[in-house]
């Protein structure tokens, strides 16, 4: 018993059990997180929701950032994408008459993160 | 009678175990190392290259590296860098008797100046590249910010810094290295002869000078072999700081043996380089070897 | 005798110990730094950090896989150094007939630089059927001069008697290694096991030539991917650098002490 | 007892771990395809290698990457071990070496046979690939010199357009430097740095390319003004000395009024220079619209256990579709005269700054040069290059420079023949 728990109670195995236990951890919780859902809202210059906008989903591809998809928001402004492949995305929004925003850089810790986009695309310029 | 007998029996099969227990070891060295170079000194003689069959060369390989002003700078530059072995030496052995004091928080100190070894020499490389980056490199971070100087120095793109740069890199990866071993020369150093001396009323430096450097020759002699070996076969590092430039700046032999052989097709001159390249290295062993008067040898073949 | 004060050796070490860290430090920075990497003047502290130079790595090469290769690679290293050394050490403790030719081709052995001996290798190799495999990548690594000499240092220290008791209690050569010698030299056994690591884990000319799938591949050839001519990944190479280096450290940090014993023991007789 | 379990242990332990070793080999139809550092391509290659398999059934694809300078390396030890990769795509002038000693497949009588594949290149890319009038390879994707202007320096010295001549090319530099900033780099790595001679009548051998020919007076002044405009700051040291990242790099900061590089450096630049766009940054072809290309050609190793399968393969790799696919994941310019017409058309819309750049690549591509296709084309630039940087450096006399360089050059050349 009292070997058993000095075998055990080593660095060589304590640092390399937490290690694993964190690795465990953290790809618990990249398997229910990645479903590449992007969502977000669009607001005027105002700050208005911005219903009928149509926004781009841009891919990193080595050299340039490629156009993957487009959505089009809600009444209230709001878009969702549901299967961005990448790490390293832009979206941008636009609507005729109303403007638009500039491409956002958005960086993910892992490939299709779920997550929502906390600052609103804002429409700018009568474009 | 029968007991010698028994004896030399006994002996005979002891040795042929022990040969057994070298076998492994002996197996690889031969397979990986005797057999290459001999493959290498076949072929200086040969004119070869991997699309052509071989056929006699002579001496015609020896002959072209008389006239190779390449061949002559890289051997200039790996000389450099064999006597630069003995700066790095130096300072490990001032740090060796700093970290040998009885201060605290001493083991910490040789873990950290000892880190630096373990790091695999192409990120070494990659590591002090940026570090001597000329935009945004910290050293001329450092300096300009201090007005030392006004334009940054693009340290691995001069003629003059690009060498010394590079040693600077390998010095810093081998210091804790050469420091460790000296550091086990001291630590066997019998403490009566120190303080025999000082009743005797040797000054500190004399004590150094006649008890403790003599006794050291050895590590000295083990450290300049390890760190010389690891610095002029430190072909990642040259070839991923400068590539062996500007110019020829940083060319050393062996950079200069994977460019002939693997960028040229020039296998066959490669060859000859190679095999100057480790006589030299046997010779300067060799040397330091008489220079440590002989005991690293002697420690060996006794 | 020792009535000297301490302060000044603190600061000289200290000083120096600065200049070992700063190198780790800077590309460290580096690689979290969220803020274009090419501003001058380049920041101390990273104003934004962020991990997305690592999120890069991790998918820019099959990172997990070559780690895996490379992890196996070094074992086999390690496992080999560990045993062959052990059996050559202990063969050098004694005086036999040939053991001054067998030191000196040892000794000579050191002195061949590897990038002259690839294709040879690389052909032998071949020859033994190991080409793209995991022990071909390991063998030229499996016994390593250095460590046979510091196996052999740490028997020499065991006494004499210690052995003769264990032949008279009529036990096998192999047996008085694995029984009597080895529990007596574990800080040698820990400086083996740390250096095989390490120069195993950072060899990288040899797998570069050794290696044809891409699934064989070692880490550090990941690095190539990283010098890419289009793009530029400067931050990426720098954040492939830490991780290349964390596991190469956190080996030695942990098993540091015996470590530093082993080889200072080992290298006195060198 | 326990030895015995022992090595019956380490037995068992190599033969499982040699196991991917046997598992290999054998199969008949297998084609092993080497490329140059593009691992970042390995998406579409999946596709375009599914396609071509579904194409010819029964066939395997070995795909293999290396890094550009470790490519050279790998390659010749497998010819060394008999199993070359049946293609192999190479950059620059090192396929020369190869093909003068009959390590490639001669691609000619498949051009006779099928007149149409020729058909698909840009003509001057093609005829870069011939040695003594066989073709080796053919064009995977292509890049030539051109010059980047930093438009904001040029308004900043007054300046109106990219130069018209060599004078005005060093005049404008010496206008642009002061302080920090310099006016002009140039790559200097394989010939890139080759069209500032050639534009100044510079040659570098004699006709019959048996002996040196740029040893002359006009030559020494063109280094004099070199080392005069480098010493002054007009044009910047590192033009002579850096190689890849480091002068894309100064350029990138904004610092320096011309680069003289190709298509590539676009991107590089552009990642790391936030002030670029489409207002700032000007391409333009370097006066009298001299060039040097860094191309990539698909060739058949003479040790292909299959060439014909291996000529189809990069007659796929070749085609319009695969080139146009290309095109567009990469972005750059793939000498398939149709994949790059629909490409740049496509990249006018996204990114316009990108498409001027590489319309640059398309233009006067008659007028190429630093190509030649000569076997010892590697020792050649060690013989030459450094005496340069020694001239233009101020580390030698322009003169004396060049009569070094000529002895060396020449000694090769005596040994080559």
């Amino acid at each position: 018993m009292a070997t058993l728990r000095r075998v055990l109670a080593n660095r060589f195995v304590l640092v390399p059990g937490l290690l694993a236990i964190v690795v465990l951890a953290w790809n618990a919780y990249v398997f229910t997180h990645h479903h590449g859902i992007v969502a977000g809202r669009v607001v005027d210059q105002a700050g208005r929701p911005v219903g009928g906008a149509s926004v781009a989903l841009w891919v990193y591809n080595f050299t340039t950032y490629e156009e993957k998809e487009h959505v089009t928001t809600d009444h209230d402004g709001t878009f969702r994408f549901t299967n961005n492949p990448s790490h390293r995305i832009q979206v941008s929004a636009e609507k005729p008459g109303v403007g638009r925003s500039e491409r956002v850089p958005v960086f993910l810790y892992f490939r299709s993160q779920d997550i929502d986009l906390s600052a609103p695309l804002r429409l700018a310029g009568a474009g | 009678m029968a007991g010698v007998w028994r004896v030399r029996r006994q002996r005979t099969r002891l040795a042929l175990l022990l040969w057994c227990f070298l076998a492994p070891s002996l197996a690889i060295f031969l397979l990986y190392r005797v057999i290459p170079v001999i493959w290498n000194l076949v072929l200086s003689f040969q004119y070869w290259s991997p699309l052509k069959p071989a056929e006699p060369a002579g001496l015609d390989h020896y002959e072209d590296l008389l006239y190779d002003d390449v061949f002559w700078q890289a051997l200039w530059n790996t000389l450099i860098v064999i006597a630069s072995a003995p700066i790095g030496i130096v300072l490990a052995l001032v740090l060796a008797l700093l970290v040998n004091a009885e201060i605290r928080g001493r083991d910490a100190y040789r873990t950290i100046i000892f880190t630096s070894y373990p790091l695999m020499t192409v990120a070494v490389a990659i590591i002090w590249r940026w570090m001597f980056d000329e935009r945004v490199g910290l050293l001329n971070y450092a300096a300009r910010s201090l007005h030392l100087i006004d334009t940054p120095i693009p340290f691995l793109n001069s003629f003059t810094w690009a060498l010394p740069c590079v040693i600077v890199a390998n010095i810093w990866q081998m210091l804790g290295f050469y420091m460790i071993i000296l550091l086990t020369g001291l630590q066997n150093i019998p403490h009566e002869l120190h303080e025999a001396a000082a009743i005797d009323g040797a000054s500190a430096a004399g004590r150094f000078r006649r008890i403790t450097l003599p006794l050291l020759r050895p590590s000295i002699f083990l450290a300049f072999v390890i760190g010389m070996l690891n610095s002029v076969t430190s072909f990642d590092l040259v070839y991923v700081m400068t590539g062996g430039g500007p110019g020829r700046a940083t060319e050393i032999l062996v950079t200069y043996i994977y460019k002939l052989g693997f960028n040229q097709t020039k296998f066959d001159d490669a060859a000859a380089v190679t095999v100057v390249f480790f006589v030299l290295l046997v010779a300067t062993t060799w040397g330091a070897n008489r220079f440590a008067g002989g005991e690293a040898g002697a420690a060996e073949t006794e | 005798m020792n009535r000297y004060p301490r302060w000044p050796i603190h600061l000289a070490l200290v000083v120096v110990s600065g200049v070992m860290l700063v190198p780790f430090y800077w590309v460290l920075k580096t690689s979290v730094s969220g803020e274009n990497i090419y501003a001058y003047p380049p920041s101390i502290v990273p104003a934004r950090i962020h991990p997305f130079f690592y999120v890069d790595v991790w998918y820019a090469i099959p990172f997990a896989r070559y780690l895996m290769n490379s992890v196996v690679v070094s074992a086999i290293a390690v496992a080999g150094n560990v045993v062959f050394n052990a059996m050559a050490g202990y063969a050098l403790t004694h005086g036999f007939r040939g053991k001054g030719f067998v030191v000196l081709l040892f000794l000579t052995c050191m002195m061949v630089p590897f990038q002259a001996t690839i294709i040879p290798a690389y052909l032998i190799t071949g020859r033994l059927g190991l080409l793209d495999s995991w022990l071909g990548l390991a063998l030229p690594q499996c016994s390593t001069i250095i460590c046979i000499f510091v196996f052999k240092a740490s028997f020499d220290a065991v006494p004499r008697s210690l052995i003769d008791a264990a032949r008279i209690d009529g036990l096998s050569e192999w047996r008085i290694i694995w029984h009597v010698m080895m529990p007596l030299s574990k800080s040698a056994i820990a400086t083996n096991v740390i250096l095989a690591f390490i120069w195993s884990w950072n060899n990288f000319l040899w797998p570069l030539i050794m290696t044809r799938t891409a699934d064989m591949q070692t880490l550090p050839l990941g690095l190539a991917r990283f010098l890419s001519y289009q793009e530029d990944t400067t931050g990426a190479l720098y954040a492939f650098c830490i991780m290349v280096l964390a596991p190469g450290l956190l080996l030695f940090l942990m098993a540091q002490k015996e470590f530093m014993r082993g080889l200072t023991s080992g290298a006195v007789k060198g | 007892m326990k030895r015995r379990t022992v090595v019956k242990g380490a037995l068992a332990g190599t033969g499982m771990l040699a196991a991917p070793a046997y598992l290999r080999a054998q199969s008949a139809k297998k084609l092993s395809v080497l490329t140059w550092n593009i691992a970042d391509q390995a998406e579409l290659f999946k596709v375009e290698f599914g396609e071509f398999k579904a194409a010819h059934p029964g066939v395997e694809i070995e795909w293999l990457d290396k890094k550009g300078p470790d490519l050279p390396a790998f390659y010749q030890t497998q010819i060394v071990a008999g199993t070359p990769p049946d293609i192999v795509d190479i950059q620059g002038a090192l396929w020369v070496e190869y093909a003068a000693n009959g390590g490639l497949v001669d691609l000619t009588p498949y051009l006779q046979k099928e007149p149409d594949v020729a058909k698909r290149f840009n003509p001057d890319y093609l005829n870069g690939w011939v040695y003594k009038g066989k073709t080796y390879l053919l064009p995977f994707y292509v890049a030539k010199t051109l010059l980047y202007c930093n438009k904001t320096m040029f308004k900043e010295a007054g300046l109106a357009g990219p130069p018209q001549s060599f004078d005005e090319l060093i005049g404008f530099s010496d206008k642009m430097a002061k302080g920090e900033k310099t006016g002009f780099l140039t790559l200097n790595f394989d010939w890139l740095y080759w069209p500032l001679f050639k534009m100044n009548g510079v040659e570098l051998l004699s006709p019959d390319g048996k002996k040196a020919a740029f040893n002359t007076q006009a030559t020494a002044e063109l280094l004099a003004r070199f080392a005069k405009s480098t010493a002054s700051g007009g044009i910047n040291k590192i033009a002579w000395t850096g190689r890849w990242v480091e002068p894309n790099g100064a350029f990138a900061s904004g610092t320096v009024g011309m680069l003289h590089a190709h298509s590539a450096s676009y991107f590089f630049v552009k990642g790391q220079g936030p002030w670029i766009n489409a207002d700032t940054l000007g391409a333009a072809q370097l006066p009298g619209f001299w060039s040097t290309p860094t191309n990539h050609g698909f060739a058949i190793s003479k040790g292909s256990k299959n060439p014909d399968l291996a000529w189809e393969f990069i007659k796929f790799m070749t085609s319009d579709k695969s080139a146009s696919a290309f095109f567009k994941t990469r972005s750059v310019l793939t000498a398939n005269v149709a994949a790059d017409k629909e490409g740049l058309a496509s990249l006018q819309k996204t990114e316009p700054l990108a498409a001027a750049v590489l319309q640059t690549q398309i233009e006067h591509t008659d007028k190429l040069t630093g190509n030649w296709p000569l076997p010892y084309d590697a020792g050649l630039k060690d013989a030459f290059w450094p005496e340069i940087q020694n001239a233009v450096l101020g580390r030698k006399e322009p003169k004396q420079a060049l009569a070094d360089a000529e002895r060396a050059v020449n000694r090769l050349l005596a040994r080559k023949a």
